[in-house]
């Protein structure tokens, strides 16, 4: 099982999670972050004094899913999300060792 | 002197309460639209009202109140200055000149809500000055400067016509020529959600709105002495509440759920709807002439949206343009002096839709140019990534939430 | 002519105002409840007022002010038709009904609030009616309407019975029989903290409510030339503001620290508690009863909560049931003219306390029967699934504030 | 009997009008400081207004309107009690009293702008009856209740200088002693932006207050039978107008992009600056002295932070202060009787100058030691930790906005 | 040590923090998030336009544990988060290498 | 690669980014996140009910960076938000297996 967490633009969330779901992700996490990374900042200005804001909104999404499956993930995940332009994200993979579904506590690929 | 004391409060006040209007309009838009937009909403609405203000005391008093050339317009009294004896007023010529101003900024900021979260600030700006210096003092002139159109016999007492649908007609105008917000309409041309952010601040706006409106139209006897005011103030309540409800159930019948955004925007129908014959109908015309405007407004939205494929975030050329008309009409049906269904024939009818007609003729093709001039020197729409970002941070610099976490994502169509 | 242009100015600017309060109570009501409820609070407030107008010009008007059937009731004059002659009225008839309308929808708002967050929207429409229709008019017939209480000599001026403590009364009843919010009670039967989600809205609210007050109170002299008008809009003043500081420092007292919510909530316990008395004290007077309302707020909203275990969101029993009855009995002790304290004996304080009694054995028992007439057919409340989700989703398919980021958890009791 | 309704209306009325500026106040507050603070903005301006009107009552009004003792302030009347016919009023002593005691409230209220976000609750307390029982109506008697500066022929008709630069001057010494907020200014010196938390909200409370302005600046005649009314509205309107379109322009040229808090803040300027000379100025004079007004401000913004390093959040001293005496000393020059430009020479000009600087030289020091003495007593500022958390949960125990994600972080110098 | 993050619904949260609390996991730290799953979204409106909205509020809870706890906190989660109902969300675990606590400077399991 | 976490006071973001920044982090997601630890909560009260506020806001930091750099890292952010006061919060470093560049598809080190 691997964690797939991506950071993607807000306007390409609908997009990329309904892509997805139609390829069978059906489980999804989704935060409201602000992210930085070679992508400009803005300045902004409050009654006369500058300040920056480089710290833009990005939508996170994390999926646990079967190993297997990470690489067409991350396609699909690509595919949609991708404009060319600065900021357009990063998609990290990373191990996890267990899943617990609550309602009826499977466990393992059969939580997910 | 009693009696001018009487009506010079009485007009004061009225324009006091239409003075307020702007802040519903602005609570209203703001409201109705994105997080992302609010302060350049809030900059517009209120730079449409001050700059409106400078401008018509400059320019559109003389344009709509001089003294007549040939019924179309006025040219003289530049400045505020004159005497203005013609108009034969009951109050000083400074409370007078008040009331004119308030209500001319209130055409010229319809506009603003058709033409929100996504025009430049600096295109607005000199928009604004060519409606409140000359669009619509041209047509208050014909109606109520003593101008053609008044002088066949078109009521619109409190501006069904002159204020709301000039400012309906030029809104339905910009946001043709500026076209739909990004995501507003998928591929295929069905148009999608884009929930404004603040349902509450828009319900604020409602009320402060029909507040305003009770300055509106019993205001425009510009007279405390007219004892009618007490009819037109009933007929106005009762108008915007038969509007609400009837939109309210329109909305379940047609979507499953009473809708709340349309359910306001409903009240805003039946006031604009009234606003034209509320001196000249009874009670009961009042009630059906707001539960038409409440079922108007609906197919109204629908129609701009679905068939003239128009992006109007806030529903303002439904609301003012097309129940400004429906109000200007309906004076020829249900006037208890003259309007058809109260035994007047069809004559006041005609003369109502002439009225709408010349004065679509009118602003439809000033505001053409005027937006198009403006296109083609200044540039009217703000640039796809600033929009994307918000015109909050690209036009002045600043977050009108600095201390939420927001989500700035989109909905997908259902 | 001049007099009467002068009541007709004055009754109309206190309708504005009066209509206005429609905004405060929604501001309110909205701003001490959950951000998933917003949108639907604001279409109970907004339909409540749209269609009580309605309703009140078919039927209310008839009913509280048709000739009376023995001091119970009026039955002529329906749809608002009729000289209404017998009221020997000073104003155009049309300015009189539009001021009572005002107020009829004052009295059916009230119990929106306490019966917030969990009742069906259908549910409320059809309550509204029974409230505007009958219940509430009934009431104002007896004190108002030249029936059997103002016969004995029942004072209530503005109508800290008539109008809050029928509304208090009836919100009572409909809480009680909705019952708590999930979460509001523990097992153990103690009360939960639900935080509203926007105190500044509720401010808003009270400020605007108090503003609406000075139409309230000064305009019910239904004449401008009644100069008491200076004296009760002072007395309304200082009563609020007494309300206000009492309640803050008696919240600061009682919980370590001035409460921000029941000390807004003390000003409007301090208007509730002066309407019926601010045309018969004086100041000082004033002074004391806005204190003793601010104080018996805090009281009023622990014993509702504690004692009776009823789930009132916005107080709304306390604020206008309790103070209302209480203001109703200051009158006997405190009016200049017949209050015990000024020498007038224990009479007109008996007859105060028949009045509130009278009133509370006529509204409880009517608003049992409707609101459990509502719930054996429509239904009263959600389905539980749909009260934690919020109304907004469930109701009316919306998301008040689509833009930010929400927490829609709730806290743990201390 | 007729005029004097007519007066009492008008004096009523205004006198809600300018009640509701505390509303206005109150919004523009809070938007403009952090959403951690929002609680306790309401409450010092809620308590500001309430107990203020107890004060005033009490003590105050006895103060500004007794029967002068040697121009220097009155002694008799106290608890509202007493004829005050030497005030020979046009109206009953009540219409008055509300008049005067929602003025005082506001000098009061300005304060509490310049000291947001890190002054103990029971401080501002204590402060407000400082300046409403005392210091504030001082000055009131120098200049309305017949004192000193009345009979030199000083000219402040609605007070640009009783009510707005006593409350700047009073800000002003407030901040300084108390310092700035945490993260305020850099370890060089260079001021930081704290944006507020809620612009939309500072919008409206401007508007708000523009229309409360209504009945501050026209409402100060104290009888609707003055016709200059019409002209001081007038005057009003546009000055704000043209203080919100120069300081937008002014901000544009200088930072870049049209700004908008000091947009906003520009209409108050206006509103401010008029308010000594509504009354006797014409309207182009009122179009110049906006204009100024709105360029002013923003120098004055700047001058308080960059120079004298005075921490003020919302700008209450550049308002309300240096456009207080800015407005006063215009009334020196733009007066149509006795201004320097309309060939009255300087001797008006002078004693404008001189009142401003006595009102400075009473109120700086009376505010200082009332400051200096809460500071040693009471404690003037909250603990560091408590000022990072938010004086809502430290000073009430609140969330003001319980269902929404919040940041709390503060912006980095760019 | 782990990272247990574990997605529940928004009114489980103080129960769940609570009993956590009592047996001992005295750090955790809490995103307001939202997912999606089998649960069904609902449909929205607009002004007429019908939308979906399928991402559902949940809370996120992420707690750095000694492995040999993670069994243990696993059992209580379950027991205050389950409703039974879909939508009940998920336990993951995960690989933690090391902590370090800010205030101290201290490392690893200490530092939690 | 290694992710570090970080959990901080709010008032500590801008400082503990800048100071990041300039030391050659560039891409960072922030995430606002409430918490508890050893640090107290408070007693809010909401008409006469008290109830307790025991998550308080933080802000939590994630970094995706190569391996030979957490030391350092954890170092600077140590310097920077440390208070010494309860409440300065953690630092968890964690595993990732592989990162992706959405705009360019790059992976591993090189789309960090
Ligand atoms: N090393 C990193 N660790 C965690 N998040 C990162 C990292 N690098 C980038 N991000 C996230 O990805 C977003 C986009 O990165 P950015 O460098 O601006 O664009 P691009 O990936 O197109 O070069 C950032 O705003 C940030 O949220
Ligand atoms: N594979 C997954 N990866 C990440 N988060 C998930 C995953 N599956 C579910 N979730 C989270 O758990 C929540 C509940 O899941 P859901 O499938 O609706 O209920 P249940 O677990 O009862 O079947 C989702 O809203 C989502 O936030
Ligand atoms: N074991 C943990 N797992 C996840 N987050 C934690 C853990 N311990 C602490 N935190 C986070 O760190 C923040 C600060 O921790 P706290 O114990 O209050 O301070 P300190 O680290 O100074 O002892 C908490 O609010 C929480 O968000």
């Amino acid at each position: 099982m691997k964690k797939i967490t991506c950071i993607i633009r807000p306007a390409k969330l609908e997009a990329v999670k309904e892509r997805l779901g139609r390829e069978g992700v059906k489980g999804m996490t989704v935060t409201h972050v602000i992210g930085c990374g070679l992508q400009q900042g803005r300045t902004a200005q409050y009654r006369g004094n500058v300040y920056v804001v480089n710290l833009l909104p990005k939508v996170k999404i994390e999926m646990v899913v079967e190993a297997e499956r990470v690489e067409a993930i991350i396609d699909l995940i690509i595919r949609e999300a991708k404009t060319g332009e600065i900021g357009d994200g990063k998609i990290f993979v990373s191990p996890v060792e267990d899943a617990v579904r609550i309602r009826t506590g499977e466990r393992g690929k059969n939580a997910l | 002197m009693t009696e001018m004391a009487i009506d010079t409060i009485w007009v004061l006040l009225a324009s006091f309460l239409v003075f307020l209007m702007h802040a519903g309009f602005t609570m209203v838009e703001t409201g109705f639209t994105r997080a992302k937009n609010a302060g350049n909403i809030i900059m517009k609405n209120f730079m449409g009202y001050s700059s409106g203000c400078i401008v018509y005391t400059i320019a559109g008093f003389a344009v709509m109140f001089g003294v007549t050339r040939g019924g179309l317009f006025g040219a003289d009294g530049f400045l505020a200055r004159g005497e203005f004896a013609h108009l034969g007023l009951l109050v000083p010529l400074p409370a007078f000149l008040i009331f004119q101003t308030v209500f001319a900024a209130t055409a010229a900021t319809i506009v603003s809500g058709a033409m929100a979260e996504r025009t430049r600030f600096g295109a607005y700006l000199v928009y604004n000055v060519g409606i409140t210096a000359f669009i619509y003092p041209v047509v208050g002139h014909w109606v109520w400067g003593g101008g053609w159109l008044a002088q066949i016999g078109f009521i619109d007492f409190a501006g069904s016509t002159v204020v709301h649908s000039v400012g309906g007609w030029a809104a339905l105008t910009g946001a043709w020529i500026l076209g739909p917000r990004i995501g507003k309409f998928s591929a295929d041309g069905s148009p999608n959600a884009i929930p404004g952010h603040n349902i509450v601040l828009g319900a604020l706006g409602v009320f402060i709105l029909w507040f305003g409106w009770f300055g509106f139209n019993p205001g425009s006897t510009l007279s405390g002495l007219d004892l009618t005011i007490a009819q037109i103030a009933l007929n106005t309540n009762i108008s915007a509440a038969a509007g609400a409800v009837m939109a309210m159930a329109f909305s379940w019948l047609r979507y499953g759920r009473p809708d709340v955004g349309l359910t306001l925007n409903g009240a805003l129908a039946g006031l604009v709807g009234i606003t034209a014959g509320c001196a000249v109908v009874d009670l009961a015309a009042s009630v059906l002439i707001g539960a038409g405007a409440g079922i108007l407004i609906i197919l109204g939205v629908e129609f701009i949206e679905k068939v003239l494929r128009v992006d109007d975030p806030v529903g303002a050329v439904a609301v003012h343009g097309v129940c400004g008309v429906y109000g200007t009409l309906m004076v020829g049906l249900f006037a208890t002096e003259g309007g058809l269904f109260y035994g007047g024939g069809t004559g006041l009818l005609l003369v109502q839709a002439a009225g709408v007609l010349a004065v679509a003729a009118w602003t439809v093709p000033t505001a053409y140019l005027l937006f198009k001039a403006i296109k083609a020197t200044v540039g009217l729409r703000v640039p796809a990534r600033e929009e994307e970002e918000g015109l909050d941070l690209g036009e002045h610099g600043i977050e009108a939430y600095a201390d939420f976490v927001k989500r700035n994502t989109q909905p997908l169509a259902g």
